[in-house]
């Protein structure tokens, strides 16, 4: 993150955009005390106007989709994104059904038909996203933690070297 | 009596008093985390055999085989994963194992792929990829007399077969 | 006079910089009754602060209202606050009308607070306004009822006459007047009816956004300590006769401190009233109060 | 004992004698219910005489597109007769090209939302009543219904509805009062109509959580044991009752014998879960009220469940160990003496908060008498669970409809009758104990043996329901099997039951009731808070009377 004054204080706006509530319930969790995101100086905000980071969870269905546009407008920049959740990465388990988007790669392409910039984007799986992994992606919005996954390509077979 | 009542809601005070500071200082310390958490999956290369078990009762479509003229490839994206351990239960070769990782954040969503691409092995008659090396490797340990049509792929088999059976005829 | 003045310019730029960081204690102490960590340091809200004059100006409709309206607000706190006799020495309090002065600028400050929330039109903010009217009006109403009595009772229109003043029935009754008003017009639980509603969706602030939203949050700070140093003032001034001026100022920011932490733990333990009790409730008990000053002033004790 | 059956036998008897007037066809399945083939002309007698006269309430509706079986659309009506723990389930069938079934809802006011949903989803038009669009968005192309089974499951016939956001957003950005809240959970919302702070009607804008899961189930890419991982994230918080209902409503219907230490397994955290979902009520309860000294300390104590679920499930929100025929994942005698030690940090920590949340003033005073749901509503609209407890029905499906190791355990239902909020506070409350009673007694008990079934074998074309007592009330499934998956998969949630009582509850009562009124039923599907403001006296919403407002002061 550039912004240093981000750094120490992140006010997040919590936008469910039709998720189970499992990543939602586990949010809230990371409130209290045993996680206590305000430790890092988070806040939960009721207005997309105050947020820098929107926490998105949900596959993003069909009929929340326009809101969901509005509340990431809404937000003034620099916005971040943090996409939690396997419904939020990935579409979830309904990632092809006719009422969602499926995910926020989908999602990414709507938002660029509307010019909605988004200035960064960090990706929690999870299902659902344990309050830990939660911290830890805020921790890597950061920059208190490294990036620990990879892409990985092992080949088998002939040709190969492993 | 009822400034006793009144008084109650201080009792919040004690109650916190006594259960302290509980904050776990993730990630800092170590998370709150069971013996029995199901995290991410891994797969262990060296075992895999691109048979597409585990892709077959994935209820999220996480782990998906593809077909390519050469290869079978075996892609888990870990972002879609719902982490119910299935695939681990019906891997025929335990090639699959759960782990208790949860640390997956990544700001690029490409990261979230483990890619195993299981290069075909050709057929002895018409050189034609239609088996991986291990699945073949595996058959044999299982039977091993199957070693004599095994490099063979199904339809110059059944080419063979044909040409056994009418010869018989003849 | 030279020492005089600089010393009061230290003085509000302590006074300037004091409100965040009280509320960042009061964070830490909020946090440590819910059994948790609470903000990394107590300089937390300077911290959002700080950040929220970096972020985006997202200009709406009603915007220009919004930011002239704000503005508005920023400068009479800022101005109130040089009417606070911070450790009573600053250059206004010598004249004779400080305390009315200052008292005519706290229900400015209110009033402005109100026209803030009508400016965006959001439904919301709307009931949010409402509400924060309905409070108020209960509230500013029995505010200048105890600052009549206050001013009756030292006999003066300034802080000055505090300072020969004693301590008696009806005085303390007078505090237990203005202290709960300071109480309840900072916007706390159970009184913060108009922001905090979750039906209202952070109610008359929902609009603002960066370097808006700092402004309006700073000032509603730096009003809450000019609210409580009043209260604080109320009760050290005619204590001290005689001492020494910097044990005098140390004393007036040991109480404030004080004040608002009692104020932060009372406002923890209990739960939000509800927007028609509010009012009612607060009636009854500023009556009582009043009728108490009443007959104590007339019994003299 | 042999009275009380014998006596069953006799009642149910004399009522087939009864329903043969206006029945085609009568038949008793074991494990599942009476079922009651009648002609459509003949619904409105029956359903009239089987909700009024023999007092049963109504509690699902499944709508089957079954055309490819026997060329018609049915429709299967489940009314439950608690005293007898029996299901009577209305079949009727109709027309596959025109399909036309005479609507109940003005009999039975709970069928109002299935007969809309029927109508939004397959097609199928009920007559006499209003039908509109309920559950799929407004873009979505008339005559086309995703139910139906020559519809795709992933057929997107919109491209993703963009075009609505440039629409709903004119000049400049606006602030979204859409649906969204920070304290709680989902998008769903309502629209209060007020004058001044007084709520004169309620409009529920609600399925944005809607995601196609029931015609998922039925898709090429699920299989019988792979419903029940999706039938957990119907719901984060009651995520295994979900699966239960679903396993059950298999089991039931293949008559498969669940080895009984599954059964107490399943017992056992359906009572963990209920513990988690009561104690993050009542801190949400407490955030709602400003007190949130109260959410954190209750979730304080919650969190320590959480850590028992995933001790026992490997997953914090008990996802991934239910499958039809048994459980997978066997208890031990360490988890047990962790369940034990959790239990009784939960009852000493809890019963001290509950002391001093019941003497926060502005809590008791914001609680009692707010919200109220008088008996004879409650009843009319088939409510269910904490909502229906708290107004003085003794409703309860662990007892009534028992299944799992419940049966085996001696428990109390709290009833209180005021029907306000405090009543229901109370009723939750009151349960988490008794959550701790039957966990003590499940535990002493639990037998040992194997934990999945022998043999798994599902016929086709059976009709199973499996019914568990959630958190927030009764969550039923129906499921019609097919081949190698369900053919049809109904799932009903308790809040689809009780979110048409908060009309009676929010109307002529302060707004500043509402989140408290809202939040009381436990919205599962959640909802509770993103409220539009429209003022009934201007005849406008507010928003736009402001507007004018400015714009007047503009000229000036």
């Amino acid at each position: 993150m550039k912004d240093n004054h981000l750094k120490k204080s992140i006010w997040v706006f919590h936008l469910n955009t039709g998720s189970c509530n499992g990543c939602d319930i586990e949010i809230l969790d990371a409130l209290t005390p045993y996680f206590d995101v305000e430790r890092f100086g988070i806040k939960l905000v009721a207005s997309p106007r105050h947020a820098d980071v929107v926490l998105l969870t949900g596959p993003i269905t069909v009929k929340t989709l326009p809101m969901v546009i509005n509340a990431l407008k809404a937000v003034p920049r620099p916005r971040y994104v943090l996409a939690i959740g396997a419904c939020a990465v990935g579409g979830g388990i309904w990632y092809d059904t006719y009422s969602v988007i499926g995910g926020v790669k989908e999602f990414k392409k709507i938002l660029e038909e509307h010019g909605v910039e988004i200035d960064k984007i960090v990706y929690v799986p999870g299902c659902p996203a344990r309050p830990e992994a939660i911290i830890y992606g805020v921790a890597l919005l950061l920059g208190l933690v490294k990036e620990k996954v990879s892409k990985e390509v092992v080949i088998i077979g002939e040709g190969s070297h492993h | 009596m009822s400034l006793k009542k009144l008084l109650k809601p201080f009792k919040l005070l004690s109650i916190a008093k006594k259960a302290g500071v509980v904050t776990v200082l993730y990630p800092y310390q170590k998370p709150l985390i069971t013996s029995e958490f199901r995290g991410k999956i891994v797969i262990d290369a060296s075992k895999c055999m691109g048979c597409g078990a585990c892709a077959n009762v994935c209820p999220p479509n996480a782990l998906s085989i593809t077909e390519t003229e050469e290869s079978v490839i075996l892609n888990y994206f870990v972002g879609r994963c719902i982490f119910c351990g299935m695939c681990a239960d019906v891997c025929p070769v335990g090639a699959i194992r759960v782990s208790n990782e949860f640390e997956l954040a990544t700001t690029n969503i490409d990261n979230l792929n483990t890619v195993l691409v299981h290069k075909l092995k050709g057929c002895v008659d018409c050189g034609k990829p239609f088996i991986t090396s291990r699945m073949l490797e595996n058959v044999l340990k299982k039977v091993p007399f199957a070693e004599k049509y095994i490099n063979e792929c199904p339809d110059c088999r059944r080419k063979r077969f044909i040409n056994i059976v009418s010869a018989r005829k003849r | 006079m030279w020492l005089d003045i600089s010393l009061t310019i230290i003085l509000l730029l302590i006074m300037l910089i004091l409100p965040p960081v009280l509320d960042g204690i009061e964070r830490k102490i909020r946090a440590k009754i819910h059994s948790r960590i609470g903000p990394p340091s107590i300089m937390q809200t300077w911290y959002d602060i700080r950040k929220l004059f970096a972020k985006e100006l997202v200009v709406t409709d009603t915007g220009y209202i919004m930011f002239f309206i704000a503005i508005t607000l920023f400068s009479m706190t800022i101005l109130a606050l040089f009417l606070l006799p911070t450790g009573f020495m600053n250059i206004f309090s010598r004249d004779n009308i400080s305390l009315l002065l200052f008292s005519i600028f706290i229900l400015a400050i209110q009033l402005i607070w109100m026209l803030l929330s009508v400016a965006p039109s959001n439904p919301y903010s709307t009931i949010g306004v409402f509400r924060e009217a309905l409070l108020g009006m209960v509230n500013e109403l029995f505010f200048m009822l105890g600052l009549f009595a206050l001013l009756v009772y030292v006999n003066g229109l300034s802080f000055t006459h505090l300072i020969s003043t004693s301590y008696s029935i009806t005085y303390v009754l007078i505090l237990l007047l203005l202290a709960s008003y300071a109480y309840v017009s900072s916007g706390r639980i159970p009184f913060d009816i108009a922001e905090a509603e979750p039906e209202l969706a952070s109610g008359i602030l929902i609009e603002f956004s960066g370097p808006l939203l700092g402004m309006v949050l700073y000032s509603n700070l730096v009003k809450r300590a000019i609210l409580y140093g009043f209260v604080a003032n109320l009760i050290i001034l005619p204590l001290l006769g005689e001492l020494n001026l910097l044990l005098k100022i140390l004393l007036f920011f040991i109480s404030l401190l004080i004040i608002w932490i009692i104020y932060s733990v009372t406002s923890i333990i209990f739960a939000r009233t509800r927007v028609d009790l509010a009012p009612k409730t607060l009636f009854f008990f500023y009556l009582l109060v009043t009728i108490l000053i009443t007959i104590t002033w007339l019994l003299r004790v | 004992m042999a009275d009380s059956v014998e006596e069953t036998k006799r009642n149910l008897e004399e009522m087939v004698n009864v329903l043969k007037k206006y029945a085609d066809n009568i038949e008793f399945v074991e494990r599942v219910g009476l079922i009651v083939r009648v002609k459509k002309e003949r619904l409105r007698e029956v359903s009239r005489f089987v909700h009024d006269i023999l007092d049963s309430y109504f509690r699902t509706m499944a709508a089957v597109d079954e055309r490819p079986i026997n060329n018609t659309f049915a429709a299967y009506y489940v009314f439950g007769k608690d005293e007898m723990g029996l299901n009577i389930i209305i079949e009727t069938h109709t027309d596959p090209l025109d399909p036309e079934i005479p609507s109940i809802s003005d009999l039975v006011p709970a069928a109002d939302w299935y007969e809309l949903e029927a109508w939004d989803l397959l097609g199928i038009k009920f007559t006499g009543r209003r039908l509109y669009r309920f559950i799929l968005p407004d873009e979505w192309p008339e005559g086309l219904y995703p139910l139906r089974k020559d519809v795709d499951y992933n057929l997107r016939p919109v491209k993703p509805l963009a075009r609505k956001a440039s629409k709903q957003a004119p000049a400049g950005p606006r602030i979204p009062f859409g649906p969204y809240h920070p304290a709680l959970h989902e998008p769903e919302y309502f629209e209060l109509f007020v004058e001044g702070e007084k709520v004169v009607d309620v409009r529920y804008n609600g399925f944005h959580v809607h995601r196609g899961i029931e015609k998922l189930a039925e898709s090429p890419r699920f299989t019988y044991q792979k419903v029940p991982f999706l039938a957990e994230r119907i719901c984060g918080i009651c995520g295994f009752v979900h699966s239960v209902s679903y396993t059950m409503s298999v089991e039931r219907a293949a008559k498969i014998d669940v080895p009984e230490r599954a059964e107490y397994i399943r017992s056992i955290i359906l009572e963990v879960e209920r513990l988690h979902s009561h104690l993050l009520w009542i801190g949400v309860a407490c955030h709602l009220l400003g007190y949130d000294a109260g959410f954190m300390h209750s979730w304080r104590i919650r969190e320590k469940v959480m850590v028992l679920s995933e001790l026992l499930t490997g997953s914090r929100k008990t996802y991934g160990i239910n499958l039809v025929g048994g459980v997978r994942k066997d208890i031990n005698k360490d988890k047990i003496q962790a369940i034990m030690n959790t239990l009784k940090y939960i009852k000493e920590e809890f019963s001290k908060l509950v002391e001093v949340i019941a003497h926060v003033p502005q809590i008791v005073k914001r609680a009692t008498g707010t919200g109220i749901l008088p008996r004879d509503d409650a009843r009319k609209l088939s409510v269910v669970g904490p909502v229906a407890r708290g107004s003085g029905l003794n409703r309860d499906v662990r007892k009534d409809y028992p299944y799992a190791a419940y049966p085996y355990v001696s428990f109390k239902v709290p009833v209180y009758s005021e029907g306000d909020n405090l009543a229901r506070l109370f009723v939750r409350i009151d349960e988490v104990f008794e959550s701790i009673n039957i966990l003590e007694q499940l535990l002493d008990k639990i037998p040992q043996g194997p934990i999945f079934a022998e043999k798994i074998e599902v016929p086709e074309g059976v009709i199973g329901i499996g019914n568990v007592e959630a958190p927030r009330g009764e969550a039923i499934h129906v499921t019609i099997t097919g081949k190698g998956r369900p053919y049809r998969w109904r799932v009903r949630a308790p809040t689809y039951q009780n979110i048409p009582a908060l009309k009676i509850m929010l109307k002529d009562a302060p707004l500043a009731d509402a989140p408290l009124t809202i939040a009381s039923i436990d919205p599962c599907f959640s909802c509770t808070d993103r409220l539009l403001v429209i003022d009934l006296k201007t005849g406008k919403a507010v928003k736009k009377t402001m507007e004018e407002i400015i714009k007047k002061k503009k000229v000036n």
